[in-house]
């Protein structure tokens, strides 16, 4: 965990509300990994008061991506960086994916902006196939750069099945050995809720990266729990943000 | 000029310089201590530890606000027991005073805490949380209520020779009555001031946006009032304040100072800015050498009204 | 659908819509209706009246503080009979409801404003501050204090058939206890809030930043605080109140209409945007056709908990 | 008065710490006095909170000039507007000067950035003749154009005499006749309190500008009260901000 003032290289609007930055960052950079997340503040001074987390998009030699929807005032001033402005940020936070598990497919099943960790994770998985099933409102809100082997849903249908990711999904595991493949799950809690739901029923391996609202993103506030199984709270920010679909209660 | 003496007394209890971490704003110190060098500041008030172990409140605990946050937490922690076999043995290891911070739904349990804690070399002080506006039992029954202040400070004193604060609620008329009491009780000191009770609804499903219904109001929206009760304080009891509510950079610190706080604590602004605290005792150097000042305890209630 | 009701109801008053600007914060209304159409709001709350003219307090009078302000005005005002020759002329010509504040230091004071000002037809209803926290006599005297709040609004009781609207003091620990004598002793609403007591400090000259040391805390800062308020007492006492504090946008006024305010009040974010009152109303409409509410009184209170 | 949403034309530095702003305000431009003011929403936001109040530089077809120091986060975030940025302001504000008053000479005392309000003045004043003084800090603290007949006075001498503006202003107002001259004054409040001493001794007509923090800017919040001689409270921004040297307590 490193606190790091990092130079935008590059901001640009990749889909109607959707936006790339690309941050130097020579030590974060170096240790992050797929399914870990950064606390980023996103203005000078102390408007708005809290960081913003998001996942690590990507990593190319010493520079972050980060891909995120503009959502309130926070992602909105995010937006108006520009070039050569020095951004602070906090990272990396949390656990990444497990990708060290027995198993041969990845299965990765993102609904919206929950894409933004599997470019990251489709680059650290050299020696597993990938499926990738993306679920979005339309097509106006896709951006899937740096992903393998995708299926689409929209839900006007305007590119790939028309529907729910998580239909899509059913339809196309179909062909798979239950056994052989693990399911990766990032986007909306219902989403992510109906993904444990079928997962767990059909005993796939599942993890599950998840959000929540949070002040510090390092386990120093307790701002963040989520419950689990044995009735329990973990953090999401130090324990997660990925778990285990059949450790977490949603 | 020589060497600048940022060092406080405060009762028996000396810290090597004002600069302390709020209750519940860093844990146990283990996860911030990567980001900043504890043995530099003051001090650490630990997360209120009761009796057992409290899971703390169904999420979502936390919701920004103008300035501001609003947290029920619910004293979320590990219990005294656990406390002292896993959290103390990293504290024992650091330069800084430890403040162990206590929380309670009864007066016997108090007392228990503060017995069993007293035990601990690690432990230089207790502060005693009467304020958590965020827990059913106990919380701001007592914290609002001056017999349940004195009551409970009188009871804690007699379990310890260790310097007792008490951390009062900013939530009523006349926040001096209540340091009033703790002073004639035998309190030490009186930290000011814990958060102030808030709520948030979103407007469209009509909930509140934080499980508890309402929470504590931390940060910078809430220094002004702070300011306000640790002068009223100053002003009329003749106790030492430690100063808490807002404090962003070092110029909130020296505010805090001028008003009356003998130190202060940083809450809200851990989150934000990890090490803040060692920034901001870098800050009251600076400031100290800038204004010619040799002991910065000089500082504390200096104002000029 | 058909057009929105925006109306509501406050005991015997009547408004056409819940949007009110706030004492002390539109003067007598002269300056604003530059910039704001005064008949498109539901009414407008002058500037606390004292029976005799107060010059204020000594500048500096305000200052920014993070996501708020602080002020020290120490209730300026022209005093009753200027206010009925000079400033009700102007008011009389509005199409919106006028509520005529009041403020005094005795009890006997009160009761003389009140009787002399029921005579004037264009006050509507009357607004008893007893919560001014920036003069040396009343204000908060009376405010945190339950006996004089009580005694207060029985004794103007006895002087108009007028709607009576108490303006609390959101410095004490439990408001409801204020709303409930209000109640008891006939007073037909209650307004929550008014400004905390905060102060700013400058960390170079130590002086107040100011001149009456401390001042009244009002903006965006507050308004978790207010919506607790609001709540408490929705919760506690059957009692209609106007939600204060804090309030920027329509969407804030919602949030306070679903805690509990029937009509809400505009205070310091008329400096910012004076024409703020206008498109919260419009908000308001916006928002009602959105969700299909066809009356705008069913949001008053429809928390879900 | 109005508010005005005004695109911004231009901003630049102009002196070490000082920038002009111009704003195309087809409203307020046709309105605006010399003396009157702005006050000017520095953020979009609501950070920080009140407008920032700046006089009214000058006025050029429907656009209008703002010259300002940066002092805090408010003008901070002013001088860092961009061409075609949307600005919020409410002008023109108060009173302007009187230049109507029976006088040959305009003899202007400016005190730093309050040298703001008085290209204006000097472009009013067509049939006057003008001597202007200004004083600053150091040469890098003066920005001087559209102004007439400047005498200078900085601090370190590094233009003009060492000293102070007032100093200056009294070697050279031994050759003019006292009767037939008017001063204005602008500039921080020791040089205003030492120009009304020196004004209402020698019994010159003279006008002052004041500042105060200001909440709202036109008379509702009462926060900018100045003293009379008559025992009273005036308002800054609503009877002044220009007042009579002879009006007032310093
Ligand atoms: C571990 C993690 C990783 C994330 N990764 C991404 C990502 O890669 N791309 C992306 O676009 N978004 C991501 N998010 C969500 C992102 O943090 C929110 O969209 C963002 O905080 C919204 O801020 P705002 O000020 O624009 O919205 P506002 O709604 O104005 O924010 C108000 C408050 O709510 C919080 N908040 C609002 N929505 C969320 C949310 N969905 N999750 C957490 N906090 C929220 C904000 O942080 C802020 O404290 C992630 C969230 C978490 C917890
Ligand atoms: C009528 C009038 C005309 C002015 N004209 C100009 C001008 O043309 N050019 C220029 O550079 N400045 C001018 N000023 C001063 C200018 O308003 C302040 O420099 C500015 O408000 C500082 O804001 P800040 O956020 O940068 O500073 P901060 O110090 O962070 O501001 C904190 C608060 O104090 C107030 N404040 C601080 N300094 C002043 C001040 N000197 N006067 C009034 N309020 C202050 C701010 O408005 C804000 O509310 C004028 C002031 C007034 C009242
Ligand atoms: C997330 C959070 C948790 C807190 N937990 C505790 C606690 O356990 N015990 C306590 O005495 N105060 C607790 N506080 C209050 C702080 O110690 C401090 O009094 C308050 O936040 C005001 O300071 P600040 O504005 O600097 O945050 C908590 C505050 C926050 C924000
Ligand atoms: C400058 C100023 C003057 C005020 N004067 C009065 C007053 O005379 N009487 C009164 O009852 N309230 C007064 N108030 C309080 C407001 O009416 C309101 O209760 C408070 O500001 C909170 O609302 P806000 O956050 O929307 O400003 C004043 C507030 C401000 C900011
Ligand atoms: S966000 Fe603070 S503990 Fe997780
Ligand atoms: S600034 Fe509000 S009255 Fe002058």
């Amino acid at each position: 965990m490193i606190i790091e003032k990092c130079i935008v290289q590059s901001i640009e609007k990749v889909k109607s509300n959707i936006f790339l930055l690309k941050v130097l960052s020579p030590n974060i950079s170096t240790k992050g990994k797929a399914g870990q997340f950064c606390n980023i503040k996103v203005s000078e001074n102390d408007f708005p008061l809290l960081r913003r987390p998001f996942s690590i998009h990507y990593i190319e030699n010493e520079s972050i991506y980060f891909l995120f929807d503009v959502h309130g005032e926070g992602t909105n001033l995010l937006s108006q960086k520009k070039i050569g402005d020095i951004v602070d940020i906090i990272g990396p936070l949390g656990n990444g994916f497990n990708i060290n598990e027995d198993f041969e497919t990845a299965v990765l099943v993102a609904g919206g902006i929950g894409v933004a960790p599997f470019p990251l994770l489709t680059k650290s998985m050299v020696n597993k196939s990938i499926i990738t099933f993306y679920g979005a409102r339309n097509s106006e809100y896709i951006y899937d750069k740096n992903l393998l082997n995708i299926n689409y849903s929209t839900d006007d249908g305007s590119i790939g099945l028309k529907g729910n990711v998580i239909d899509l999904l059913k339809i196309n595991l179909k062909n798979l050995d239950k056994q052989k493949i693990k399911i990766f799950g990032c986007g909306p809690s219902p989403m992510l809720k109906a993904l444990q739901i079928f997962a767990n029923e059909n005993n796939i391996k599942c993890e599950l990266a998840l959000e929540s609202v949070m002040a510090c993103g390092f386990g120093i506030c307790q701002g963040c729990p989520i419950e689990t199984v044995d009735n329990n709270y973990k953090l999401i920010c130090k324990d997660g943000p990925v778990f285990d679909a059949k450790e977490i209660i949603l | 000029m020589s060497e600048i003496d940022l060092t406080i007394t405060i009762g028996s209890l000396k810290l090597k310089n004002p600069v302390l971490l709020a209750s519940g704003t860093v844990g146990y110190g283990n996860e911030i201590s990567e980001f900043t060098d504890l043995n530099k500041i003051g001090g650490i008030v630990t997360k209120s530890i009761s009796l057992k172990p409290r899971k703390g409140n169904p999420p979502q605990r936390i919701v920004e606000t103008p300035s501001g946050m609003l947290n029920a937490i619910g004293l979320a922690n590990v219990g005294v027991e656990t406390f002292i076999k896993e959290k103390i043995p990293f504290l024992e290891k650091l330069n800084a005073t430890i403040i162990c911070n206590i929380a309670a739904s009864t007066l016997e349990e108090y007392i228990e805490c503060v017995r069993i804690l007293n035990n601990e070399n690690s432990i230089t002080a207790f502060e005693i949380n009467v304020s958590c506006p965020n827990v059913k039992d106990g919380g701001l029954i007592f914290g609002n209520d001056v017999l349940w202040v004195g009551k409970i400070t009188e009871s804690v004193r007699k379990e310890t020779s260790k310097p007792i604060i008490v951390k009062l609620s900013p939530n009523v008329p006349k926040i001096s009555e209540f340091a009033l009491v703790v002073k004639k009780e035998g309190g030490d000191a009186v930290s000011a001031i814990n958060t102030l009770v808030g709520t948030a609804f979103d407007i469209y499903t009509r909930k509140p946006k934080i499980k508890n219904v309402t929470g504590g109001l931390s940060g910078p929206a809430i220094k002004p009032i702070a300011l306000a009760k640790v002068l009223e304080i100053k002003r009329t009891v003749d106790i030492p304040i430690i100063g808490i509510g807002g404090i962003m950079n070092w110029k909130d610190a020296i505010e805090f100072m001028i008003v009356g706080a003998s130190a202060i604590q940083v809450g809200t602004a851990n989150f934000i800015n990890p090490n803040v605290s060692n920034e901001i005792v870098d800050g009251l150097k600076e400031y100290c050498k800038s204004q010619n000042i040799q002991n910065i305890s000089s500082l504390v209630g200096s104002y000029v009204i």
